[in-house]
C-alpha cells in the first residue's frame, strides 16, 4: 500500500476513464455514463482507502518530511550553461491535513455530480470525457506540491469548463463560459508570473550538491532557500514580495470568488448544467481558498501576517455583500450562488484569524461549504428538470405535493443557516470563534456575525417563496424525488448530519496540520525578520 | 587566382552543401518538368528527397562553426555555424510539411500544369532563406533577401485564377519592392559610413565612438524596416493580413513559418554581431550604445503583439485570423530578442520549434475543411464538431496551444519566453504580454465557439478526411501535446543551438 | 568653380530616393509605382558609387551596384508580370482600386 | 442511587425525545398510530423526570452533578459537552416533561383527523428533546446549540400549517426575530470564549470570581451579560422583540400552550438564571428596565385584544417580563418560582382557550363566545383557576410567585430608592387581573353572542380535560409550602431552590449584593477536569448566606406590605372587568371613545410591526436590492464596460452590436474591441495607405530614437 502511487492514481485515474470513453461508440450511451460512474466509484474508494491509512499526526504544510503519501521524481531536468543554471522541474505529489479533506471532497462531489448528470442526452460522449478531463484538474491541484504541476492542474480544468457550461449550458451559455474563462485565465495569469519569479528566487540543494533553482513549493516555504538577488527572496532588500502576493492572492480571489471579482459566479452558475454547477460550487470555489492557504499564507507568512487585515475585510465584505445580494435575488439558482460567495467569504475571514480555531474553521467550512451548497444546487436542479423554471415567485405550496424534497431542502437550507446539529454550525462557530479571538480583525469578525442573521432571511424567505403557502395547480402534477436523486441527496444529508454531530472526525484528520501551518505562520515574522538584517 | 584560394573556395563550397543540394534540385525540378509533361506525380518526391539530402547535411554539419567565402579580411560572406544550422533545419523541416500539404491542397491540384514552377519557386525561396539564416554579409543578406521575396511574390499569386490571388501578389510585390529598396538604401548609408558590408567588420569597426550615431541610427532603422516587413512587425507587418487572405494556404503557411524564421535567424545575427559589445557571463548582451536597439526592440514587440491581437478580434475570415495571431506572435519571439540575452535566444529557439508546429497544424486543418467546404470563413465554421470531430478537436487543440495554455507545447514556449523577461527583472513587459494572451484568447475561443457551441443553419454533411492527411495531422499533432508534458529534447535543442559563430 | 563632391552625389541619390517614395505615394498607376521603386533601387546605387569613389574603399560598392542592377531588372520583370495579371482579373492597374481584401 | 444514575436518568430523559422524533418521522406515512409511540416516549421521560426529582430533592439537594464527554480537541483548545443536574435543572425538567406530556395527550384529541397528524408529534418530540437540552446543558456553547435548535423546532411548528401565509410568516418571522437576539447571545459567546477559552458555566465563573474579566474592564463584563441576555430577549419575546410571539398564535393551540406559555419562551428567564452569578449591577439594572417594559406594555395591549390567544400570548410577555424584571432586581427565587407556576397555569389557560376553539370550531374572537360555562364547566373551572393564579389570588401559586417579585422589586426600592420597578409592577397587577377577567367573562359569561356555534359547542374529550384539571390543580398553592401566605417558609423556595453565588467583582454589583463578610473564594466551586461520565459534587451549603442577607432581611420587611398592596390591587383589577363587562354597569366602548388615541395605541399594538417594516426590514431588503443592482450594473458594469462606451463604439462600426450580442464579453474586451477596431481601420486595403503608414512611423521612430 506505502510504496503503490495512489495520488497519481487518484488524479490520473479520470483521464484513463477518458480515454476509455473515447473509444466508447456514440451511440452506448448507457455504457459511457456508466464508465464515467465507475471510474468516479473507484475514485471515490481510493479516496476513503487513502484516508483510512493517512497518519493524523503528521503536520505537512512547509515540513517536506511529514507530508504523506508522496511521490516524487524528477520530471524536467535540463543540465543548462552557466547563465542559465539549470531547469528542474519535479513530478511532486502528496497531501497533509489540509489537502486531504478536499481530495475527499472532490472524490464524493465527483461521484455524485456524475450521477447528476445521468439526465444529459446531448452529446453525451463529449460531456462525459470533458467531465472526466475536470476531475483530473480539480484533483490534481489539491494534491500537487510542486508549483509547476499545481499551475498546470490549475489551467486544464480551464477548458473542460468552458465547454461544459458553453455546450450543456442554459441560454445565455456562450456569455456564462467565455466570461469564466477570460477572468479565470486573466486571474491565472497572475500566478504564472509570481511562479517564474519564486523560480528564479529560490533554490534547493540536490543529492550531487549543486544548487538549482526550483519550483518545489516547500522549498520556496523555507527562506534558507531564498536567493540572496531573487527580486521575490526576502534576502533582496528591495524585493517584490508584496506586489507579488497580492498579484498571487489575485489570481485566487477570482476563483474563490472574492468581491470585487466575483461577478463571472453568478452568471457561470445560472447557465451550466446542474451537475456542473455542483462541482463549480462543491469543489472549484475551494480552489481558490486553498491557493491562498497552499501557497499566499507559508510562502508569503510575513506579507500575510501584514495584510491579515484587508484579508479579513474582504472575507466581511463577501459575507456581507453576498448575504444582501442573495435576499434579493428572484432566481433560486442565482440566489443559491450568490450564498455560497457569502459562505466563501467565511473561508476569508477564518483563514485570517491565523489560529488554529479559525484555520480549522476555515477548513472545514470548505469541506462543509463543498457538500452543503453540492445539496442546494442539486435541490434546485431536481425542481428545474420538472418545472423547467428557476423563478423563486413561480412555486409555493410544494411541501404538500412533495414533502419528501421539502424534507430534504428544509435540511439543507438549514445547514446553510448553520444549525446547530449540522456541520455548517460547526464551522461557522470555528471560524467566527477563531477570528474573534484575534484583535486585530475583531471588530470586522463582530460585524461579519451580522450574515448569520441575513443567512437565515434569505434562506427561509425562499423556504417560504417555493415550499409554504398553497401549492398553485400548475404544480399539481411535479413528482416527488425519484430514486436517483435520493441517491445523490441522501448520502450528502448523512455528511451534513454526522459532521454536525461529530465534526472530530474531520476536525481530527487536519488538525495537527493546522497546528503547524498555525506555528509557522507565527514564527514568521521573527524568522523572516531576522533574515533582513 | 593560386591555388590555396581555390582550395579555399572547394571548402567554403563543401560548408554549404545544403544550399548546393537544394539550387541542385531547383535545376532538376524544372528539368522534370520539362521532360515529362504529363506525369508531375513525380516532382513531390523529388523535392522530399531533395529537402531530405539537405536536412542530412544540415545535421551532420551541425556543430561546425566557421566562415565560407571570406573576402579581404578574415571574416567571410557566409558563416555556418549552429545557430544557422538550427534556422536551416526548421526551414527544411517547413518546406517538408508544406511540400506535403500542397499535395492534399485542393487549390494547388486545380493548376496542376505549373507545379514545376510551384515546386521550382519553393526551393527558390529555400535556398534564399537558408543564406538568410547564415548571411554575415549585407550585401548577401540584400541578395538572399530579394531571392525570397522574388519567389513568393509569385507563389502568393500562384493560383491565378481568384481575384484575392492575383491582388495579394500585387501588394505583395508593391510592398516588399519598397521595403527592400528603403533596406538598401540603409545598405549603403552604413557602407558610406564604414567603408565596409561585412557585419564583423563593421562591427570592429564601430567599436570606436566617433561614429555620427544620427545617420547610423537612420541606417540601422532603414534596414531593420526590411527585416521588419519579412517578419511582418508592426508597423511593417500592413501586408501580411492581406497576403495571408489572398494566397493559398500551403504557400500562407510557408510564409507565417518559414521566412518568418528566416527573418528572425536574419535580425538576431544583425544585431548580435553587429552591435555587441561584450557579453557578461549570465549571458546577457552589452551592446553598443550607438542604437538603444533594447527599448526600440522592446516597444516594436509590445507593439506588434497588441496590434496583431487585437485586430485578430475581430476577424471572421481564418486565414485572416490566423495571419493577425502570427503578427501577435511575431510580437511575442520579438520579446526573446528584446531580453538581449542568450536565454531569450533560447526562448525564441525554443518557441520557434512550437510555433511552427502548432501554427502549421491550424493551417494544415484549414486547407483540410476549405478543401471540403471550399471556404474560410468562421461562419461556415458552424457545427463543425459533428460533421468532422476529427478536426474540429485538432483544430482546437492547435488554438489553445497558441493560446499558450499547458499542457501544450504552447504553453512550453510562452513560459519560456516569461523565464527569460523575468530573469531580465522585464517584469512589466511580461505582465503586458500576458494580458495580451488573455486577449487572443478570446478570438482563439470565438473559432472553438463556432465549432463546438453553434449549430449551423444549414446542414453540413459530414466531411471525411483521407488516411494519409490524417496520419499527417497526427504526426503534427503528437508534439504538440507531448512538448507540453515532456519538453527536455526541446530545451536541449534549442541550447545547444544558441552559438553564432564567435561568441 | 567649385568641384562636383561627395555631397552633391548624395544629395542627388536623397532627392531620388525622396521622388521615389513620392511617386510610390501619390502614383495611381501600378506601372508608375513600380518606377518608383526604381527610383528609390538607383537612388541606393548612386550612394554605393559615390561612397566607393570617394571613400577609397575598393570594389565592393561597385559589386554591390551591379548586384543591384540585375535584381532589379528581376524584380520589374515579376511586377510587371503580375500587373499584367491584375489588368486580366480587375481589367485595370489602378492601385486604389484593388482593394477587394481590407480591415 | 448515586450521582452516576441520575446522571444517566438524565441523559436518557435528554435523548428519549429525540428517538421518538426519529423514529415517528420515519414511520409517519407507514405506520398510522405512530403518534402513540411519542405520546409514550413522553409519558416514559416523564415518570424518570419524577424519579429524578424525587431522588435528587430528597437525598442530594445540596449537591450539583456534572457528567461531561470531549466533544472536539484541537491540541490548543478543547470543547466539552455536558449535562449538569442542580435543583434549578431538575425543577425545570419536571415542569417541562409534564407539560409536554399533557400537551401530547390533549393534541391526540385536538389535532385529530389533520393531515400532517403524526409528522406533528415528531415536532413536538424535537421540540421537547431541545428543551431538555436547554435544561440540562452545563456549557454555554450547548445551550446555544439546543436555544437554536428550539427555535427551529418552533419555526416547524408555528408554520405547521404552512398553506396559511400568516402561519408561514409567523414561523419565519419567530426564526428570524430570534435570530436577532441569538446574534448578541453569539457575540456574548465569541466574548467569553475568547477571554477564558471555555463554555462550561463552573470553570467560567471560576475565572471570574478570580478576577479574570474580558478585556479587563468591568464595562466589557457588563457588555457580555447584556448581550447573552439580547439572547433571552429574543427567546422570552421581551421588548422590543416581542413581536414574533402574538403572530407565534398562529400554531396550533397545543403548541402555543407548550412553546409559547410554559417552556420555550421560558428558556430565556432560564438563560439568565444560569448566567446570572455573572451579571453585573449595571447588566441587572438594564435587565430590569426592559423586564419592566415588557411587563407593562403588553399588558396594556391585552386589555382591547379581541382574540382569546393573543389576549393570552400579550399575558405571557408581561409575566415574562415581571420575572425578567425580578431577576434584574435580584429577586432571583421568585423569578424562578414564578416561572415554574406560571408554566402550569400559562399552559392551563392556553389549553383551555384550546379546548374553548376546539368547541367553537375554530372560533378565536371572544366577541363572538359568551355563557360558555354551561356548556364546557370543567373548562371554566379550570380556566377560572388559572385566571385567579395569574392575577394572584390568594390560595393559588401565582399568589405566592407573584407577591414574592413584587415585594422583591419593593425591596429593591426600599434599598436603592428606586421605587420605578416596584410602580410598574403593581401597575401591571392591576392591568393583569383586569384583562383577565375581562377574558373569562366575554368567554364564559353572559349570554352567548353567537348562538348556532353556541348550540354546537359541547365540553372536550377526556384526553383533553385530564391535562387541564392536572394544570389546574398545580396552581394551587398546597404543592408549593404548607402556608398559603408565605413562600419563604415552603420546601419549594427554603430547601429546593437556592440563590448562587455571585462572582463578579464586589464593586461591580448592586449595593446590597456585596458580600464582604465571607470571601469568595472560601466556597467558589473548585472544579478539575473530569473524564466522561462521571459526576463530581460541589458543597452549596453557604449558598444562602453569600446571597447577601442585606437583600434577604429587606425582602422579608417588602413582604407584608406588598402582599396587601397586590391584593388590593388585584381585587380592584377585578372589581372593575366586573363592572364593565359583567353587570354593563360601565360601558367600555364609551370609555374608549373618551381616550380614543391611547385605546387605538393598545388596539394596534403600539404599532411596533408597522414600525419594524418601515424601518428594519425595509432598510435591509433597500440596501439588498441596491446591491443587487450594484452587482449587475456597476461591479459588472465595469467588467462590461457602460452602456455609453458600447454606444459610441457601435456607431463607430455597425457591426459592433451583433459582435457584442455574439458575445465580445467583457469591458476589457469592450476597450479591446475600439482599439480592435482602430487598428482595422489602418488596414484600409489600398497598398499605398499602407506605405504612406510606414514612411510616417519611420519618422515617428525616428523622433523617438534620436534622442538617445
Amino acid at each position: 500500500m506505502q510504496n503503490f502511487p495512489i495520488l497519481s492514481f487518484i488524479t490520473l485515474l479520470p483521464i484513463l476513464g477518458m480515454v476509455i470513453i473515447l473509444f466508447i461508440p456514440k451511440k452506448q450511451e448507457i455504457v459511457i455514463k456508466s464508465t464515467t460512474l465507475a471510474i468516479t466509484a473507484i475514485q471515490l474508494i481510493a479516496a476513503i482507502i487513502l484516508l483510512k491509512n493517512f497518519n493524523y499526526a503528521l503536520g505537512g504544510v512547509n515540513d517536506p518530511s511529514s507530508f504523506q503519501f508522496i511521490e516524487k521524481f524528477r520530471w524536467i531536468d535540463i543540465t543548462g550553461f552557466s547563465w542559465i543554471g539549470r531547469i528542474k522541474i519535479d513530478y511532486f505529489m502528496g497531501i497533509d491535513g489540509i489537502s486531504v479533506p478536499l481530495v475527499l471532497l472532490t472524490a464524493i462531489i465527483s461521484f455524485i455530480a456524475t450521477l447528476s448528470s445521468w439526465t444529459i442526452n446531448k452529446s453525451v460522449k463529449g460531456y462525459f470525457a470533458m467531465f472526466l478531463l475536470l476531475d483530473t484538474g480539480m484533483m490534481g491541484v489539491f494534491v500537487a506540491l510542486d508549483f509547476f504541476l499545481f499551475y498546470i492542474f490549475w489551467e486544464l480544468m480551464l477548458l473542460p469548463m468552458y465547454f461544459l457550461i458553453g455546450i450543456w449550458g442554459g441560454p445565455r451559455r456562450e456569455y456564462a463560459a467565455i466570461k469564466f474563462f477570460l477572468y479565470t485565465l486573466f486571474g491565472s495569469i497572475f500566478i504564472l508570473i509570481v511562479m517564474i519569479a519564486l523560480y528564479f528566487s529560490t533554490t534547493e540543494v540536490l543529492a550531487d550538491g549543486t544548487k538549482v533553482f526550483t519550483f518545489n513549493m516547500l522549498s520556496m516555504m523555507n527562506p534558507q532557500n531564498f536567493t540572496a538577488t531573487g527580486i521575490l527572496s526576502p534576502l533582496n532588500p528591495n524585493n517584490l514580495r508584496l506586489i507579488a502576493y497580492i498579484g498571487l492572492f489575485v489570481g485566487f480571489a477570482i476563483k474563490i470568488p472574492m468581491f470585487p471579482f466575483h461577478t463571472w459566479l453568478p452568471d457561470a452558475h445560472v447557465e451550466a448544467p446542474t451537475a456542473i454547477s455542483v462541482i463549480l460550487a462543491g469543489v472549484l470555489l475551494k480552489m481558490g481558498t486553498y491557493g491562498i492557504l497552499r501557497v499566499c499564507f507559508p510562502i508569503f507568512p510575513e506579507i500575510t501576517r501584514q495584510l491579515v487585515w484587508y484579508i479579513a475585510l474582504f472575507g466581511m465584505i463577501n459575507i456581507i455583500y453576498g448575504a444582501l445580494c442573495a435576499l434579493a435575488q428572484k432566481d433560486f439558482k442565482k440566489m443559491i450562488a450568490y450564498s455560497s460567495i457569502s459562505h466563501m467569504g467565511l473561508v476569508l475571514l477564518g483563514m485570517a484569524s491565523l489560529n488554529s480555531m479559525g484555520i480549522t474553521g476555515a477548513v472545514f467550512q470548505m469541506f462543509n461549504h463543498g457538500t452543503i451548497t453540492a445539496m442546494l444546487f442539486l435541490i434546485v436542479g431536481v425542481i428545474y428538470d420538472r418545472a423547467h423554471t428557476r423563478g423563486l415567485d413561480e412555486f409555493g405550496g410544494l411541501a404538500t405535493q412533495m414533502p419528501i424534497y421539502a424534507g430534504f431542502t428544509t435540511l439543507a437550507f438549514f445547514a446553510a443557516i448553520g444549525l446547530p446539529g449540522l456541520s455548517g454550525f460547526v464551522s461557522e462557530a470555528f471560524v467566527f470563534l477563531g477570528a474573534f479571538g484575534f484583535t486585530s480583525i475583531r471588530t470586522l469578525t463582530v460585524i461579519s456575525t451580522l450574515g448569520i442573521l441575513l443567512g437565515a432571511g434569505y434562506m427561509l424567505w425562499a423556504m417560504q417563496r417555493v415550499f409554504l403557502g398553497s401549492l398553485k395547480d400548475k404544480w399539481a402534477s411535479l413528482k416527488d424525488l425519484t430514486f436517483r436523486e435520493y441517491a445523490m441527496l441522501v448520502p450528502l444529508s448523512l455528511i451534513v448530519l454526522f459532521l454536525g454531530i461529530y465534526p472530530a472526525t474531520m476536525l481530527n484528520l487536519m488538525n495537527s496540520s493546522v497546528n503547524a501551518m498555525v506555528k509557522f505562520m507565527a514564527n514568521a515574522q521573527t524568522m523572516y525578520g531576522s533574515l533582513l538584517h | 587566382m593560386n591555388t590555396n584560394n581555390l582550395n579555399y573556395l572547394v571548402n567554403s563550397l563543401y560548408l554549404i552543401k545544403p544550399e548546393l543540394v537544394i539550387s541542385a534540385i531547383i535545376v532538376l525540378l524544372v528539368l522534370v518538368d520539362l521532360i515529362m509533361l504529363k506525369n508531375k506525380k513525380l516532382l513531390p518526391y523529388i523535392s522530399i528527397a531533395g529537402l531530405l539530402i539537405a536536412g542530412y547535411f544540415i545535421i551532420e554539419h551541425f556543430e561546425t562553426n566557421s566562415f565560407a567565402f571570406s573576402t579581404s579580411s578574415s571574416a567571410g560572406m557566409l558563416i555556418v555555424d549552429p545557430f544557422g544550422n538550427f534556422f536551416k533545419l526548421l526551414i527544411v523541416f517547413a518546406s517538408i510539411l508544406v511540400v506535403l500539404f500542397s499535395v492534399t491542397s485542393v487549390e494547388i491540384k486545380n493548376s496542376l500544369d505549373r507545379h514545376g514552377e510551384y515546386y521550382a519557386l519553393i526551393f527558390g525561396m529555400i535556398l534564399g532563406m537558408m543564406f538568410m539564416a547564415s548571411a554575415s554579409d549585407l550585401i548577401v543578406i540584400y541578395i538572399s533577401l530579394e531571392l525570397v521575396s522574388l519567389s513568393s511574390y509569385v507563389l502568393a499569386g500562384f493560383t491565378k485564377q481568384s481575384l484575392r490571388n492575383s491582388e495579394a501578389s500585387l501588394k505583395y510585390v508593391i510592398y516588399g519592392g519598397i521595403s527592400s529598396g528603403i533596406m538598401l538604401f540603409g545598405i549603403s548609408i552604413i557602407y558610406g559610413i564604414t567603408g565596409s558590408t561585412n557585419l564583423y567588420e563593421i562591427n570592429s569597426l564601430i567599436q570606436a565612438p566617433q561614429v555620427q550615431s544620427l545617420t547610423f541610427l537612420l541606417a540601422g532603422i532603414l534596414i531593420f524596416v526590411g527585416i521588419g516587413y519579412k517578419i511582418s512587425a508592426a508597423p511593417f507587418h500592413f501586408w501580411t493580413p492581406d497576403v495571408y487572405e489572398g494566397a493559398p494556404i500551403p504557400i500562407t503557411a510557408y510564409l507565417s513559418i518559414a521566412s518568418k524564421a528566416a527573418g528572425f535567424a536574419l535580425l538576431i545575427r544583425f544585431i548580435k554581431v553587429t552591435f555587441i559589445q561584450s557579453i557578461d557571463p549570465e549571458g546577457f548582451w552589452h551592446l553598443l550604445s550607438i542604437i538603444d536597439w533594447k527599448s526600440f526592440i522592446i516597444i516594436i514587440s509590445i507593439l506588434t503583439m497588441t496590434l496583431g491581437n487585437f485586430a485578430a478580434l475581430w476577424q471572421s475570415n481564418m486565414k485572416r485570423l490566423l495571419a493577425y495571431s502570427s503578427i501577435a506572435h511575431a510580437g511575442y519571439l520579438l520579446l526573446g530578442l528584446a531580453v538581449m540575452s542568450n536565454e531569450g535566444i533560447t526562448a525564441i529557439l525554443i518557441y520557434f520549434v512550437v510555433y511552427a508546429f502548432m501554427n502549421l497544424g491550424a493551417f494544415f486543418v484549414v486547407m483540410l475543411i476549405a478543401n471540403k467546404i471550399g471556404s474560410e470563413e468562421l461562419d461556415d465554421y458552424k457545427g463543425l464538431s459533428s460533421s468532422t470531430p476529427f478536426l474540429a478537436v485538432s483544430l482546437s487543440i492547435f488554438l489553445i496551444s497558441l493560446t499558450g495554455l499547458p499542457p501544450t507545447a504552447g504553453f512550453i514556449g510562452k513560459l519560456y519566453i516569461f523565464i527569460a523577461l523575468i530573469d531580465a527583472k522585464m517584469i512589466v513587459v511580461a505582465v503586458i504580454a500576458l494580458l495580451n494572451t488573455v486577449v487572443s484568447l478570446y478570438y482563439y475561443v470565438k473559432v472553438l465557439k463556432h465549432m463546438f457551441l453553434d449549430k449551423s443553419e444549414k446542414e453540413i454533411p459530414a466531411i471525411s478526411t483521407s488516411y494519409a492527411s490524417a496520419v499527417l495531422l497526427i504526426a503534427i499533432l503528437a508534439p504538440v501535446l507531448v512538448f507540453g508534458i515532456y519538453f527536455t529534447p526541446l530545451v536541449d535543442l534549442a541550447k545547444s543551438s544558441i552559438t553564432l559563430l564567435g561568441f | 568653380m567649385t568641384q562636383i563632391g561627395l555631397n552633391h552625389f548624395l544629395f542627388v541619390s536623397t532627392v531620388l530616393f525622396c521622388l521615389g517614395i513620392f511617386g510610390i505615394i501619390t502614383r495611381k498607376n501600378a506601372v508608375m509605382v513600380l518606377m518608383g521603386i526604381e527610383l528609390i533601387l538607383n537612388s541606393a546605387n548612386i550612394n554605393f558609387i559615390a561612397f566607393a569613389k570617394y571613400g577609397n574603399f575598393g570594389y565592393q560598392g561597385q559589386i554591390m551596384a551591379l548586384f543591384v542592377i540585375i535584381l532589379a531588372a528581376a524584380e520589374a520583370a515579376i511586377a510587371l508580370a503580375i500587373v499584367l495579371n491584375i489588368y486580366k482579373t480587375f481589367s485595370t492597374v489602378n492601385v486604389d482600386e484593388i482593394d477587394t481584401m481590407k480591415d | 442511587m448515586t450521582g452516576n444514575n441520575l446522571i444517566q436518568i438524565a441523559l436518557i430523559i435528554l435523548f428519549l425525545p429525540l428517538l421518538g422524533f426519529t423514529v415517528t418521522l420515519f414511520l409517519a406515512k407507514k405506520v398510522k398510530k405512530i403518534f402513540l409511540f411519542e405520546t409514550f416516549i413522553l409519558i416514559v421521560s416523564f415518570i424518570l423526570s419524577v424519579a429524578l426529582v424525587f431522588f435528587k430533592l430528597n437525598y442530594f439537594s445540596q449537591t450539583t452533578f456534572t457528567g461531561e464527554v470531549n466533544w472536539i480537541n484541537l491540541g490548543s483548545i478543547s470543547i466539552d459537552l455536558g449535562v449538569m443536574v442542580d435543583n434549578i435543572a431538575v425543577l425545570m425538567i419536571f415542569v417541562v416533561s409534564l407539560i409536554s406530556m399533557l400537551v401530547h395527550l390533549f393534541s391526540i384529541a385536538y389535532m385529530h383527523g389533520d393531515k400532517r397528524y403524526n409528522r406533528y408529534f415528531a415536532y413536538l418530540g424535537i421540540f421537547t428533546f431541545s428543551m431538555n437540552g436547554i435544561v440540562f446543558t452545563h456549557n454555554i456553547l450547548m445551550m446555544y446549540i439546543f436555544w437554536e435548535l428550539v427555535g427551529l423546532s418552533s419555526y416547524l411548528l408555528i408554520g405547521f400549517w404552512f398553506e396559511k401565509k400568516s402561519a408561514s410568516d409567523a414561523g419565519k418571522k419567530a426564526f428570524i426575530v430570534n435570530r436577532v437576539g441569538d446574534l448578541g447571545f453569539f457575540s456574548g459567546i465569541l466574548i467569553l470564549f475568547a477571554t477564558y477559552h471555555t463554555f462550561t458555566f463552573d470553570k467560567i465563573f471560576h475565572q471570574i470570581s478570580l478576577g479574570v474579566i474580558p478585556f479587563n474592564s468591568e464595562f466589557w463584563l457588563t457588555v457580555t451579560g447584556i448581550l447573552i441576555f439580547a439572547g433571552a430577549i429574543g427567546k422570552s419575546a421581551q421588548f422590543p422583540l416581542h413581536v414574533w410571539l402574538p403572530d407565534a398564535m398562529e400554531g396550533p393551540t397545543p403548541v402555543s400552550a407548550l412553546i409559547h406559555a410554559a417552556t420555550m419562551v421560558a428558556a430565556g428567564v432560564y438563560l439568565i438564571i444560569r448566567v446570572f452569578p455573572i451579571l453585573t449591577g449595571n447588566a441587572l439594572e438594564f435587565i430590569a428596565i426592559i423586564g419592566a417594559l415588557s411587563a407593562f406594555i403588553p399588558a396594556t395591549i391585552a386589555i382591547t385584544q379581541n382574540d382569546i390567544k393573543k389576549v393570552l400570548a400579550y399575558s405571557t410577555v408581561s409575566q415574562l417580563g415581571y420575572m425578567v424584571m425580578a431577576l434584574g432586581v435580584g429577586a432571583y427565587k421568585f423569578a424562578f418560582f414564578h416561572l415554574v407556576t406560571h408554566a402550569f397555569f400559562k399552559a392551563a389557560l392556553f389549553l383551555g382557550s384550546g379546548s374553548v376553539i376546539h368547541a367553537m370550531h375554530h372560533e378565536q374572537d371572544i366577541r363572538k363566545m359568551g355563557g360558555l360555562r354551561k356548556k364546557l364547566p370543567l373548562t371554566y373551572a379550570t380556566f377560572l383557576i388559572s385566571t385567579l393564579a395569574i392575577s394572584g389570588v390568594p390560595l393559588t401559586s401565582g399568589f405566592l410567585s407573584k407577591d414574592g417579585i413584587l415585594a422583591g422589586t419593593f425591596a429593591f426600592g426600599n434599598l436603592t430608592g428606586q421605587w420605578f420597578f416596584a410602580f410598574v409592577g403593581f401597575l401591571v397587577a392591576l392591568v393583569t387581573a383586569f384583562y383577565m377577567f375581562r377574558l373569562v367573562i366575554l368567554t364564559f359569561h353572559g349570554e352567548p353572542r353567537d348562538k348556532e356555534k353556541f348550540d354546537h359547542a359541547h365540553e372536550s374529550p377526556f384526553v383533553m380535560v385530564m391535562p387541564l384539571v392536572v394544570l389546574a390543580t398545580l396552581s394551587i398553592f398546597i404543592w408549593y409550602t404548607p402556608n398559603p401566605f408565605n413562600p419563604e417558609q415552603g420546601w419549594f423556595l427554603s430547601k429546593w431552590v437556592k440563590a448562587p453565588t455571585i462572582v463578579t467583582p464586589q464593586d461591580a454589583r448592586y449595593s446590597f449584593l456585596k458580600s464582604d463578610e465571607i470571601k469568595p473564594e472560601a466556597n467558589v466551586p473548585t472544579v478539575q477536569n473530569v473524564p466522561a461520565q462521571t459526576t463530581q459534587e460541589i458543597n452549596g451549603s453557604e449558598e444562602e448566606v453569600t446571597f447577601s442577607k442585606t437583600y434577604t432581611e429587606a425582602m422579608e420587611h417588602a413582604h407584608i406590605p406588598a402582599m396587601m398592596l397586590s391584593l388590593g390591587l388585584a381585587g380592584i383589577g377585578i372589581l372593575f372587568a366586573f363592572m364593565f363587562y359583567q353587570w354593563k354597569k360601565l360601558d367600555p366602548d364609551k370609555l374608549a371613545e373618551k381616550i380614543n388615541p391611547l385605546y387605538k395605541l393598545s388596539l394596534n399594538k403600539w404599532y411596533f410591526d408597522e414600525i419594524y417594516d418601515a424601518t428594519f426590514v425595509a432598510l435591509t431588503l433597500g440596501i439588498s436590492k441596491l446591491f443587487a443592482w450594484f452587482d449587475n450594473y456597476i461591479i459588472d458594469g465595469i467588467v462590461n464596460g457602460s452602456a455609453a462606451l458600447t454606444k459610441q463604439v457601435s456607431n463607430f462600426s455597425g457591426k459592433f452590436d451583433n459582435i457584442v450580442v455574439d458575445g465580445v464579453v467583457n469591458g476589457a474586451a469592450y476597450l479591446s474591441g475600439i482599439v480592435g477596431l482602430m487598428f482595422r481601420r489602418l488596414q484600409t486595403g489600398k497598398v499605398q495607405t499602407y506605405i504612406v503608414l510606414v514612411v510616417f512611423s519611420l519618422v515617428i521612430i525616428l523622433f523617438i530614437f534620436k534622442s538617445f
